[in-house]
């Protein structure tokens, strides 16, 4: 087992929107969508990152580790640890991916990785403009798609959840998501009855990564995100601290955005 | 099954296997599941005055051997800890909090205004500056901090040694005459790693502590030492990760046990570990008393030659092979 | 192929590699097989003034993540010890003498006598009483000790170093003070094992000191504080079992690198870590000079929070994967 | 791996001659034949035992540890590590077995384990006189036994090789040897036109018995005996140190007896 980090070399960075580049390794780490690993970007800090593909990752360029990570040129290379964490459980035939922003990533690398099983894929993503949509491309190719932007500037005008009269979720034998916290809470507070059937891929502040440093862990169950998660089912989730707080580095509860 | 349960430190425990500071203990849920899982008390994360985000990352590196850290004591900071303890303690078992400052006021203000079964002064975390063991290599600073918090409270005092000194027996002597009710050692040992392929160290903080399977046979020869120089009672911490390693630390003569690095591997191995020892003391008919030390007393008849006492009479096929000592994590 | 020959603490050596104090260096005919087997010098078992058989067994534990010995300094003392020196030498690169004593006087006294390429004091045997680290704790007596040896040689002096210090640079600063060529660091951790069955320490001493994997990362941190404060070369020394530890060493600032439980495997693994040095400085482009301490340089940039240097420009596919570091025994 | 002490129990104690005790374990460690174990009698010494059964050893009672060792009784146990060593390496359909005093107790077993593959077997074995014999019907049952005593009072009168007449080495494929080293090296002198064919289960002084110490190194090539022995063939023991000196527990040269 390799416990250090990895070298990975960068082989090609696809500038997606102003501040949003897939990063793309000259190998694959052959990750199960919605795994990540921990991106040490030398000299700056490690952070997690999802799989946007098996040898990629998509990076929103938020404070000093995503921009200079995403400042990365072919050629130069990151430490990474990993893949860690359980990933997205596949089940059923037809499928419902959710998701908003740059959480779009991890679900556009499920979509592609079950489609190969002939199982049915219909998305439902949200941004806040035009400009900041990415993979509706990748998107597009997997099924049917129902795009949300917050201003209007393309699609349906609104949150993702404006999208959800779309669609009956009774359709789908399985709901994924990912995006801000306040939006798949908000979802699955709307489609209670579904919970059991969402796998949502949530973010906390992960520092340790191999479940020990207590940094991550959800209340009131005490899960461990960072190795029982980052996927953890709706119903979990609503009786769980999410969407109502969550915790920064030093452990202080905050708001959650 | 024998009893686990006794007294260690001044607090009664159920068992001797006690979460160790600064793992699972942010959060009171986490340290409440770990307690659930089996352990006889949890320690928290240590707590300082002010919130710390802690050093930048990598804050861990995994060695084959063990685990590299430099958090850098990331911490709420006391002032919103007493919540934690409070959900922490519905687990049904002591919590002790951990706590730094970096003069006896800084540990006296925190104690004083945390209500928790007991606390375990961090004088030996070896990552952050102003902190831990840069001051807790003094055996004057142990001293008058261990004495500063054992005059703002009044539950049990106990006082975490670092390792990295010539004579560690010295900082418990010191802790001793503070009035600690007992010391835990150790923590873990200043090192680092760098990556070959940069030439970066690893961790954001360049120098961190080595923990698990790596520091064990360390942390036994210091429980060895500190049993035989103290009055006061030693907990063993360092490496431990099977019930074998519990019962050497015992043998070594710890009153109790820490366990941090090892639940890596999951909180399972908190019933793994208690059960191991449940089982061991029935096969041999021991008691943790009969066991605790034992390592001094058969250890000075091998300098006086005398003859070997018998091991054990039971057979060795009760000795699962399957049970060996789990060396590695 | 880039080259690895250079100066090491006054000797010319074709590589960095060399074998560790202790280790296979009780006969010259062993010494010459290692020599042969590729290394780039010996250093000899520990000599002193009398012969001494050593602790009684066991001697060693082995462990999942290194070795524990107390041999106790077993050696024929130097009056008979030149013939082996003699042999040693026939396998064309430098040996030299590791001596030990209680005093100025005593260590004086062996490196007259003897007649090698250099002498590397033992100033950090863990489990021999009145000798090693118990007179080199102190770095008065590692500077006087150090002097009366420079005083009475010609040849190059090393200094080898205990960990089991609150600050090893102090040892180091004593000995450049004392007029050592180098020092070497570091000797082993002070350790022990208890067997569960019996309650008995393992070895016939009690105590003794831990080598191998589990102290390479204490190892490396002693190497990159001492390369940082002193101006005189520092060996590294501790847990080296693969290619990669050795590139860990000189990139944290060892001019050299002694290698000693990793025999255990055999003495190909000599052969192994001098290719391996090789095949990484080729790939990359570098020499030896331009990794030697290179940790100290990124990690500078760490804190101050710099945009990366890029780590490398090749392709990570030339990485082979099969060459991960072996951690563990 | 198994790397610390394991506990053996001790089932019996034979009482083989005054100075000479089998000590049978509880259970097999599965040896080769030739190999042995670092027997730690706690309290005392570790020291090292040939297997003369899969399950026991057996102890000339010349010192402390093995003085200790014998006055166990079972149900005590001791701590072993190993087996360690090379063993004897078979080959060849006839082979010989010569061995004196305690000496034969490998060769026993060895001879009972190739003894099942239908090899033909004859022992030459020594003793100093009728009350130090052992083994003597472990032996006859393998076949023809030639038996020597330095005082006459059984068999051939005089050292092991007085034996040697009685054989033609040239009909053994392979020759098997274990005994005082004077008397080995004695036989290999005589017979150096065979020395190749000869595996001789040597002593030296062993500590770590892990390869790592330099105690037990054979001069002139450094041959770790405690790894690579401690069977060594005539013809590299010829060459050696052998039979000229050997060394201590401070590594002083010592002249062998
Ligand atoms: C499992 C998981 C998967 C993620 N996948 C992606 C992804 O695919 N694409 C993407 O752009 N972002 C992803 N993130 C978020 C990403 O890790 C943060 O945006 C990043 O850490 C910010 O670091 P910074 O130094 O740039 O910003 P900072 O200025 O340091 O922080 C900005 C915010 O990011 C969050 N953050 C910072 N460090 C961490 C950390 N170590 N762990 C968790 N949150 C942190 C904090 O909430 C902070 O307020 C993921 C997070 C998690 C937990
Ligand atoms: C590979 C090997 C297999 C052996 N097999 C047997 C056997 O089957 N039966 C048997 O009776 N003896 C055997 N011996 C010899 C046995 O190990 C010694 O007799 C024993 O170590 C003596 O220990 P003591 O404390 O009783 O005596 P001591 O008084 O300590 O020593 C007596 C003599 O035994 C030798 N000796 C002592 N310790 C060691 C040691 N650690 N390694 C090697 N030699 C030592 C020394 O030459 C010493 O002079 C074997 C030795 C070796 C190396
Ligand atoms: C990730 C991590 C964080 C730690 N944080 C603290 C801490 O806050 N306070 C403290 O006293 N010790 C801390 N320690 C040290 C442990 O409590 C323990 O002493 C050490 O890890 C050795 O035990 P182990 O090998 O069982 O982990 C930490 C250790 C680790 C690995
Ligand atoms: C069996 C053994 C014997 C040793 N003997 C000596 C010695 O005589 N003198 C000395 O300075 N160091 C001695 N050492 C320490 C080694 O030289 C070295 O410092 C230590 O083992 C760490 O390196 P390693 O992990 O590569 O073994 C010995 C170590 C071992 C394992
Ligand atoms: S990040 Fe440390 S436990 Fe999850
Ligand atoms: S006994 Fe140590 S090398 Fe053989």
């Amino acid at each position: 087992m390799r416990f250090r980090p990895a070298n990975l070399v960068i082989k090609d960075v696809v500038r997606e929107t102003a501040y949003v580049s897939t990063i793309r390794f000259d190998r694959s780490l052959d990750p199960t969508p919605g795994q990540y690993i921990m991106v040490w970007v030398r000299g700056v800090d490690e952070i997690p990152m999802s799989f946007s593909a098996p040898d990629s990752i998509t990076v929103h360029a938020v404070g000093d580790a995503t921009r200079a990570l995403c400042a990365l040129r072919p050629g130069e290379s990151v430490g990474i640890r990993g893949p860690f964490g359980n990933g997205f459980r596949l089940t059923g035939e037809r499928i419902l991916l959710i998701g908003g922003g740059v959480g779009v990533a991890p679900l556009a690398f499920l979509g592609e990785d079950v489609k190969t099983r002939g199982i049915e894929v219909t998305s439902l993503i949200g941004f806040r403009c035009r400009e900041d949509i990415i993979f509706l491309d990748r998107f597009r190719r997997l099924g049917d798609v129902i795009l949300t932007t917050d201003d209007g500037s393309a699609g349906i005008e609104g949150r993702a959840s404006a999208g959800l009269s779309e669609i009956d979720l009774n359709d789908y034998d399985q709901i994924y998501m990912c995006g801000p916290e306040m939006m798949m809470i908000d979802i699955i507070k709307r489609c209670r009855e579904h919970a059991s059937r969402i796998q949502a891929s949530i973010n906390r502040y992960f520092k340790c990564a191999v479940g020990i440093c207590g940094s991550c862990c959800l209340d009131p169950e005490g899960i461990r995100v960072c190795v029982e998660g980052p996927v953890i089912t709706g119903d979990r989730l609503l009786e769980s601290e999410f969407g109502r707080y969550r915790r920064g580095p030093s452990g202080m509860r905050e708001s959650c955005y | 099954m024998p009893s686990l349960s006794g007294d260690v430190g001044g607090l009664r425990l159920e068992n001797p296997l006690i979460l160790a500071a600064g793992i699972l203990g942010t959060t009171g849920a986490s340290m409440r599941r770990v307690a659930l899982a089996g352990a006889g008390a949890v320690v928290t994360k240590s707590i300082g005055v002010e919130p710390r985000d802690g050093h930048p990352g990598p804050t861990v590196v995994r060695l084959g051997v063990g685990l590299i850290n430099a958090m850098g004591l990331p911490n709420p900071s006391y002032r919103v800890f007493q919540e934690e303890i409070d959900v922490a303690r519905e687990g049904g078992v002591p919590v002790v909090a951990s706590i730094f400052g970096s003069s006896p006021e800084e540990f006296a203000e925190i104690a004083s205004a945390l209500d928790a079964d007991g606390f375990e002064l961090n004088l030996s975390c070896p990552h952050a500056e102003g902190y831990g063991m840069e001051i807790g290599c003094d055996p004057a600073n142990v001293e008058e901090i261990t004495r500063a918090v054992r005059r703002a409270v009044s539950v049990p005092v106990w006082v975490k040694l670092t390792p990295n000194v010539t004579d560690i027996r010295v900082l418990g002597i010191a802790a001793q005459r503070g009035g600690a009710d007992a010391v835990v050692a150790i923590n873990t040992l200043k090192a680092m790693a760098i990556d070959v392929e940069s030439g970066y160290p690893i961790l954001g903080n360049v120098i961190g502590g080595l923990s698990g399977p790596a520091i064990k046979p360390v942390a036994l020869r210091c429980v060895y030492e500190l049993s035989g120089a103290l009055e006061i009672p030693v907990i063993g911490v360092g490496g431990v990760s099977c019930w074998q390693d519990a019962v050497e630390m015992i043998m070594a003569g710890a009153a109790g046990v820490q366990i941090g690095t090892a639940l890596m591997g999951g909180l399972e191995v908190i019933g793994e570990i208690t059960n191991g020892i449940s089982r061991f003391l029935d096969r041999k008919g021991w008691s943790l008393d009969d066991i605790r030390g034992i390592a001094r007393r058969r250890g000075s008849s091998a300098s006086s030659k005398e003859y070997p006492l018998s091991a054990s009479s039971t057979t060795s096929k009760s000795f699962d092979e399957g049970e060996t000592h789990k060396e590695v994590l």
